[in-house]
């Protein structure tokens, strides 16, 4: 494996990572209405996390994510299929999207809706199987 | 009825459990059914003799037409006694001939399910509840052929009866369905759904709609090839021999008596409606008089006891093909006489041949000889059967012969012919009535490998049974006449018939003939011995006949072509298996294109500079991926084109698709450099011609890429818009969303990207199943190494 | 520019249907990929090509500006498409990497023993 | 909820029932559970959908609530639901099977999550009503099968993965591109839409697109000359995951042929259908004389699929020489239907009896094994019936299925197809008796040692493997013996195909056809 131990890399990494994933937030939230959403914030985040992952080592990597891949994947799986069920209950079709308009004391209005918690698991999914692949191979050295 | 047939099923599936509770009593015990079958079915004979048929009917898959409908009229009455009471026999004599065999509870298993298969044959109204049955008969007599299955040559013999009888069971399915088309053809008949498969509502139609249909003659043939095959006529006749390695009450039950004549039974059936035209009078009995002669020819020449009854049941079923064939009134009442007959003789003597092989270790007819001091029961049986093979007054063997003589002097057609055969097998018949029933129990005694003695009664009661038929009936034929024959005649002739069975009925020509085939016959018996040497002098002749064709096709053309198209086809190379799909990819497209498509898209090249600069760099790096050698350069050049394409998504609109692409892009050629490392560089494989077979059906594929998508440029079969106006025009009214790309994915089409998540998912878990399983034993090897590394 | 675009995507198509013929699994995996990206072109273009239109609607609209924008449909399926093929090619890159070291060869003439 | 929730709940199913186990990766017990009830709760699903579909007609639900043919939607007619239930029953007895016979190794690794996305995939593909949601259900169906056929890790199975994979993808993107360039053409992807849009426009490039379609599923479906796929890899993978392809992978090609060439591609049908029943003609024959020559109990079994495909596609190409609304139509339809069933059941339970026999004796190469109708008379019988029903021998199911399509091709006059329809049969015949003699007539090889095994007590543990066998095997017995119910079923299938005007009726694309307002 490229094990870069430089230490510019390193404190470049610590240093993008958080910028990274911050984007890729944005990314996501965005997409419904600009260029972004689910897939593509997914991978710039799961960049983001490879490139920890080149710069460290796996051991690392995985503290620092907390969660195994497979986690993050099963429970983004998770939460976009169940996202279509609540319509269901209403007696609508499933994936129907439906809409929460809440006010939050600072952000203003948020509007919360089910294609949205779909685009978030289609988020958790992308970095999970992205950054279970690169890990796997990683540690396959 | 119905009950009658399934009962029989239920008593195999339960038979096991009856051979724990009753161990060597078991046949007693089972034959209880078929005895009570046989007292019900007798039951029937005085109404059935007044010509009325009984009929359930029951409904099975009306869907398909097919009913489950019974019906009892003179001719499957009986059949219907035929099987029972000897089913009642042989079931006794099974459990006797085979005390003490580990095995025995499968033979009363499939001997009850194949008499029940055979009660339910002769009994269907439906054409496809019969082939139902018939095939049923095949199934159980595979497996009761194949009892002794330890033997490597007796389970080729079952495998060879069960491919031959399946085989022309599945070109009669075919002809039965074609007699179905012709009778329910408007312009004909006209019968409609379950009638048309109905042999009553069948045999109701005037034979003239049915023989004059352009369907006749291949429908005609399919069934025939089915009665033949199951009948053992010859070509197909060799698996009847073969199938005596099954145990002889199987042989005796079975190839004898009762499944053997399920093709009979059918063309007897079939005649009124099929039969009377020059077709059938001239092929069926030219088939029957073939086999006859032919049955009886190696009956004479063999020396096994079995193998001889084998053959002589060949040339029976020749004789009662050749009667059904030649189709007259008095045939047909000589076929019914003869079929009786036979069942009572054969069945008598396959029986007898099982008591002499079991008591004395021996079925060689050479060996055999002088045994009626030890078995004097056996023999004496044994004598009265022979008369009555051989065809002398007053047994009723005589009467079968006799009217088989006075039918065939009126053959309408092929009149010689039958009649030389008939002469001749008749002598023959005499000769190896000798060889079955006086050689081996008269003359000096011999020595037997096994001390001979007397069989136990439950042996002998069948023998005895059926010759005591044979000898009623003979003194008696009014009694059968009255009782059976009749009815039997009635129902497969349309109508009462004026002749009737007599032992004498004046001088005529078929009683010289009995005469002197008789003297002849003892002349041949006589001289056996030289008869055989000759015969067996012809031995090439034999070995190339039917069976050899059926051996060479089966054990060698088969397993050689098979191999040769597998071999062909399936050779392992991806590369073929490619160009294989893509060169019928392009055949088919191709083809449809050139026949029907034209190219009428409009040819603008307006393009921008940069644009064509791009695609530029698209194709010249595919180019050089594709044609490099160098590992690296092929993986950038495969990465410049993933990214030219992205810049492409980009100049047309498509920003989500040029960032996505681009990721995904950076991502898999960041994968295959981790991989690639791994692997070893290019080395120049293919040769020269090759490549440019390759080049050019890559060429093929890409210009049908292209004119497929030049071809449908201007087509546009929808008048409105595309669907996907709708997904603009509600993106921000209902969908909340202006990104309408994203709306789509996650809302329109949720669906779509769910599925595509979990491909991902799926992806990743190959990934790490694929990297992180190891085999136990190939991580116990690992971990041993890793030991001794360490001791070391 | 869609009839250039017809004889572009015939290209790709042809580079990467000679490479999957070739005995080697990289070239062979290499060849995937550019195969997926020809179809995704194939389909990009079929549907027709629009320039500096995207189907992005702007912040107060209804309709996108300009209008007609792109087809979105047909973009939406690439993108798809496009994550679906990375899935499977991934799997078949690491495959290759495993069968390479299974099998201890790269020449797919070698592999035929699963056949008859 | 509505009545409509019961056409998602097979593909939901499966899909909660893999996210649940992924979530749940390290706990074995919680695998099996999930996996038992999510296939239990499928099975019971698609039965209530089969019963409802036959009941109360086509069920359709427009998914996120887009009305057709903008959005996506699942339609349960006849054909989908008895697929969908086939896809049920497979699903729940292969699941029960692997309880014993499969490595706990497997487990660690994905196995349980993989089983439910490939039947959460096959479900997909033969519910949904968009084209490209079926490109979406085969991308999900191909990738699960892929990971499944490697788990373990074999030389054979990475051989073989390699070529199904290239192979699958090679037909992917064919599909794909055919996907693209009917969407320019017609404008729409729900293939209801799509049906009315073609009806009457006699575009010639229709039928070109068609040969794609045609070309990309016979790929999958295991056609003539496109199988090379099948017979290298299906005998490799653990027999459980063999014994769930052999049932469900191929068929869903078979399906999709069924269903685009009833319902969109009817324009030419004297010349595509008459390609669909000579390449099952070529099928056929092909394949059955690829297992002449095998000597291996599951690569018989394999080849023989694409022997069985060849009578599915013969049933559908006879349309090229019928009336499309005659009965005769409708029972080749039926029949092909009805095979398909039969063979899903038969074939299946095959692989499982092999997988046991397996287990006794240590080998799956025939001249290695003998023996078991001496020792195991039961397994012995259980094979024997699906043999036979195999090869199409009364009164099983195979029989049936084999009677209606033969019967529908001499209605047809189609006199060459029918002959070797039924030379097949007996050929079919030859090998199932093969595997026969070999493996239970045989006595036991003199160099092979006797497992304690054979002659051991009853093993209670082995009860899951035995369990399903005997299902399957009661099932093509009734499947015969019964057979009424289910011909109905077929017979109604096969009215609908005939019929495109039911689907394209209860999808309804036209109802809310939008004629572009607010440009």
């Amino acid at each position: 494996m490229i094990e870069s131990k430089s230490l510019i890399l390193h404190t470049a990494t610590r240093f993008l990572l958080p910028l990274q994933l911050l984007f890729s937030l944005f990314l996501l939230l965005r997409g419904h209405d600009e260029p972004g959403g689910g897939f593509i914030a997914g991978l710039v985040a799961a960049g983001a996390i490879a490139l920890y992952l080149f710069a460290f080592d796996v051991p690392s990597t995985k503290r620092m994510l907390r969660a195994s891949p497979h986690d993050l994947f099963g429970l983004g799986l998770l939460l976009a299929a169940v996202s279509g069920i609540p319509a269901l209950f209403l007696g609508k079709p499933y994936l129907t999207a439906l809409w929460w308009e809440l006010e939050f004391p600072f952000f203003g209005e948020i509007k919360l809706s089910t294609p949205l918690l779909f685009d978030i698991g289609v988020y958790l999914v992308v970095i999970g199987s992205v950054l279970s692949i690169v890990m796997t191979l990683a540690e396959a050295e | 009825m119905l009950l009658a047939v399934l009962s029989g099923f239920i008593l195999a599936i339960a038979a096991p459990w009856f051979f724990k509770a009753f161990g060597d009593r078991t046949g007693w015990v089972l034959a209880i059914l078929p005895a009570a079958l046989a007292v019900y079915f007798g039951s029937y004979i005085p109404e059935v003799m007044t010509g009325e048929t009984v009929v359930q009917e029951v409904p099975w898959i009306p869907s398909l037409d097919i009913e489950l409908t019974f019906f009892l009229d003179g001719f499957s009455l009986l059949f219907a006694m035929l099987i029972t009471v000897i089913g009642t026999l042989v079931v006794i004599y099974g459990g006797g001939y085979l005390k003490g065999d580990k095995d025995i509870p499968r033979f009363y298993v499939f001997i009850l399910a194949f008499m029940a298969s055979m009660l339910g044959l002769v009994l269907s109204d439906s054409l496809i509840s019969l082939f139902v049955f018939w095939e049923l008969t095949s199934i159980t007599s595979f497996m009761l052929i194949g009892y002794y299955h330890d033997n490597a040559k007796y389970r080729k013999c079952a495998h060879q009866s069960m491919m031959v009888t399946v085989g022309g069971g599945l070109a009669m399915m075919a002809g039965l369905i074609l007699l179905m088309m012709i009778v329910s053809d408007p312009a004909g008949a006209g019968l409609q759904g379950a009638e048309a498969f109905s042999l009553r509502a069948i045999l109701a139609v005037d034979s003239g709609l049915i023989t004059g249909h352009e369907f006749y003659v291949p429908a005609l043939l399919l069934i025939l090839a089915g009665c033949f095959t199951k009948s053992a006529q010859v070509p197909f006749h060799f698996w009847l021999p073969n199938a005596m390695a099954g145990p002889t009450p199987v042989s005796s039950y079975l190839h004898s008596a009762t499944m053997v004549k399920a093709g009979i039974y059918l063309m007897a059936r079939l005649q009124p409606g099929m039969g009377g035209t020059e077709l059938w009078m001239t092929l069926i009995p030219i088939v029957g008089a073939t086999t006859m002669f032919m049955g009886m020819y190696f009956a004479l020449k063999s020396t096994g006891y079995k193998q001889v009854l084998a053959y002589s049941t060949i040339m029976a079923l020749g004789v009662l093909t050749m009667l059904i064939g030649i189709g007259t009134e008095k045939a047909m009442l000589a076929f019914v006489a003869f079929l009786l007959a036979h069942a009572m003789y054969k069945g008598a003597f396959f029986m007898i041949a099982g008591i002499v092989d079991h008591e004395t270790g021996t079925k060689d007819l050479k060996v055999l000889s002088g045994l009626r001091k030890k078995m004097p029961i056996t023999a004496t049986v044994a004598a009265v059967v022979a008369v009555s093979l051989a065809g002398f007054p007053p047994l009723f063997g005589y009467l079968g012969k006799k009217m088989m003589f006075e039918t065939a002097l009126e053959a309408p057609n092929v009149q010689v012919y039958i009649l030389t055969l008939v002469a001749l097998t008749a002598t023959m018949g005499i000769a190896v009535a000798g060889l079955l029933g006086v050689k081996p129990f008269w003359g000096e005694e011999a020595e037997t490998p096994k001390p001979a003695h007397e069989a136990p009664l439950s042996m002998l009661l069948g023998p005895i049974v059926l010759a005591t038929g044979s000898l009623t009936f003979g003194l008696a034929p009014f009694f059968a006449d009255s009782a059976l024959v009749q009815a039997a005649v009635t129902a497969i002739w349309g109508q009462e018939t004026d002749y009737y069975l007599a032992l004498w009925s004046g001088f005529n020509t078929a009683v010289v003939m009995s005469a002197v085939t008789l003297v002849a016959g003892l002349l041949v018996y006589w001289q056996w011995d030289r008869v055989r040497g000759v015969m067996e002098s012809l031995q090439w002749l034999y070995d190339h006949g039917p069976e050899w064709a059926y051996t060479h096709g089966m054990d060698r053309f088969l397993p050689w072509i098979a191999k040769k198209q597998t071999g062909i086809i399936q050779n392992g190379h991806l590369r073929y298996y490619l160009l294989t799909i893509l060169l019928t990819l392009v055949t088919l497209v191709g083809y449809a294109f050139f026949t029907r498509g034209e190219i009428t898209g409009a040819l603008s090249f307006e393009v921008h500079f940069y644009e064509l600069l791009v695609v530029l760099v698209m194709l010249t790096a595919a180019f050089f991926a594709a044609s490099t050698s160098s590992r690296l350069g092929s993986v950038a050049a495969a990465g410049v084109v993933g990214f030219s394409v992205a810049v492409v998504y980009i100049f047309f609109s498509a920003p989500d698709l040029g960032i996505t692409q681009l990721l995904v892009e950076t991502l898999t050629v960041i994968l295959l450099v981790l991989v690639l490392f791994r692997l070893p560089e290019f080395v120049s494989f293919s040769t020269t011609a090759a490549r440019i077979r390759d080049v050019f059906v890559a060429l093929l594929v890409g210009g049908m890429m292209t004119a497929l998508l030049l071809a449908t440029q201007d087509v546009q079969l929808y008048e409105h818009d595309p669907i996907s106006h709708y997904h603009i025009a509600k993106s921000v009214p209902e969908a909340y969303g202006r990104n309408i790309v994203n709306v789509i994915l996650v809302d329109y089409r949720t669906l779509d990207t769910l599925g595509e998540i979990f491909v991902l998912a799926l992806a990743a878990i190959g990934v790490y199943a694929m990297v992180k399983f190891r085999k136990r034993d190939e991580r116990l090897a690992a971990a041993e190494a890793s030991e001794k590394e360490e001791t070391a | 520019m869609e009839p250039l675009m017809a004889y572009v995507v015939g290209g790709l198509f042809a580079a990467s249907i000679y490479m999957i013929l070739r005995r080697s699994i990289v070239k062979l995996v290499i060849g995937l990929i550019l195969l997926s990206n020809a179809a995704n072109l194939l389909i990009f273009t079929a549907s027709g090509l629009t320039r500096g239109a995207p189907p992005l609607i702007p912040e107060g609209a209804q309709f996108p500006d300009p209008m007609p924008a792109a087809d979105p449909l047909p973009q939406a399926l690439i993108l798809t498409a496009i994550v679906i093929a990375f899935g499977v090619l991934a799997f078949a890159v690491v495959l290759i990497n495993r069968a390479y070291e299974i099998l201890g060869v790269d020449d797919l003439d070698l592999m035929k023993e699963t056949d008859a | 909820m509505n009545v409509e929730v019961l056409v998602v709940l097979p593909v939901l199913l499966p899909f909660l029932s893999a996210a649940l186990s992924l979530m749940t990766w390290r706990s074995q017990v919680a695998q099996r559970v999930i996996g038992v009830g999510g296939t239990a709760l499928l099975f019971v699903a698609s039965c209530v959908l089969l019963y409802t579909t036959y009941h109360e007609g086509i069920l359709v639900m427009e998914m996120s609530n887009w009305p057709a043919p903008f959005g996506i939607v699942l339609v349960s007619d006849l054909l989908s639901a008895i697929m969908v239930l086939m896809t049920g029953i497979m699903a729940f007895t292969v699941v029960i099977y692997s309880l014993s016979a499969t490595d706990p190794e497997y487990e660690k690794f994905g196995y349980y999550p993989l089983m439910h996305l490939l039947h959460g995939g096959v479900a997909g593909a033969f519910l949904t009503g968009d084209i490209f949601n079926l490109f979406v259900w085969f991308e999900v169906m191909l990738m699960a099968s892929f990971s499944l056929l490697i788990l373990g890790g074999s030389r054979g199975q990475m051989e073989g993965a390699i070529k199904y994979v290239t192979i699958n993808l090679v037909s992917s993107v064919i599909f794909l591109s055919a996907i693209g360039l009917l969407y320019g053409m017609t404008g729409t992807l729900n293939m209801a839409h799509i049906a009315v849009v073609l009806q009457g426009a006699e575009s010639p490039m229709v039928t070109v697109v068609a040969m794609m379609f045609m070309v990309s599923f016979g790929i999958k479906a295991g056609s003539f000359p496109l199988f090379f796929w099948l017979p290298a890899s299906y005998h490799t993978p653990p027999i459980a995951v063999s014994a769930l392809f052999a049932g469900l992978l191929t068929k869903v090609g078979a399906y999709a042929l069924f269903r685009m060439f009833t319902l969109m591609f009817m324009d030419d049908v004297q010349f595509t259908h008459n390609i669909i029943l000579w390449a099952g003609v070529l099928t056929m024959v092909t394949g059955v004389l690829g297992a002449a020559a095998q000597f291996e109990f599951r690569r018989i079994l394999s080849i023989h699929i694409i022997s069985q495909i060849g009578y599915m596609l013969m049933a559908l190409g006879l349309l090229a020489h019928t009336d499309i609304r005659s009965e005769v139509a409708v029972l080749a339809l039926a029949g092909g239907i009805f095979y398909i069933v039969h063979n899903i059941v038969v074939k299946t339970n095959l692989f499982l009896v092999s997988g046991v026999v397996n287990q006794l004796l240590g080998s799956y190469e025939l001249k290695k094994l003998g023996g078991l109708y001496r020792h195991k008379p039961f397994l012995s019988l259980l094979f024997f019936v699906s043999a036979l029903s195999l090869a199409g021998l009364p009164p099983l199911s195979g029989f049936f299925a084999k009677f209606a399509v033969i019967r529908a091709g001499l209605e047809a006059y189609q006199w060459v197809p029918v002959f070797f329809g039924l030379l097949v049969g007996a050929l079919t015949l030859y090998s199932m008796v093969k595997i026969w003699m070999y493996v239970f007539w045989r006595p036991l090889p003199e160099d092979h040692p006797m497992p304690e095994r054979l002659n051991g007590k009853w093993d209670p543990k082995t009860i899951w493997m035995y369990a399903p066998i005997i299902v399957l095997t009661i099932a093509t017995i009734l499947l015969g013996v019964y057979g009424e119910p289910a011909f109905q079923v077929c017979l109604a299938a096969g009215e609908q195909l005939v019929d495109p005007s039911q689907y394209i009726e209860a999808v309804n694309p036209m109802d809310h056809m939008w004629l572009g307002e607010g440009e």
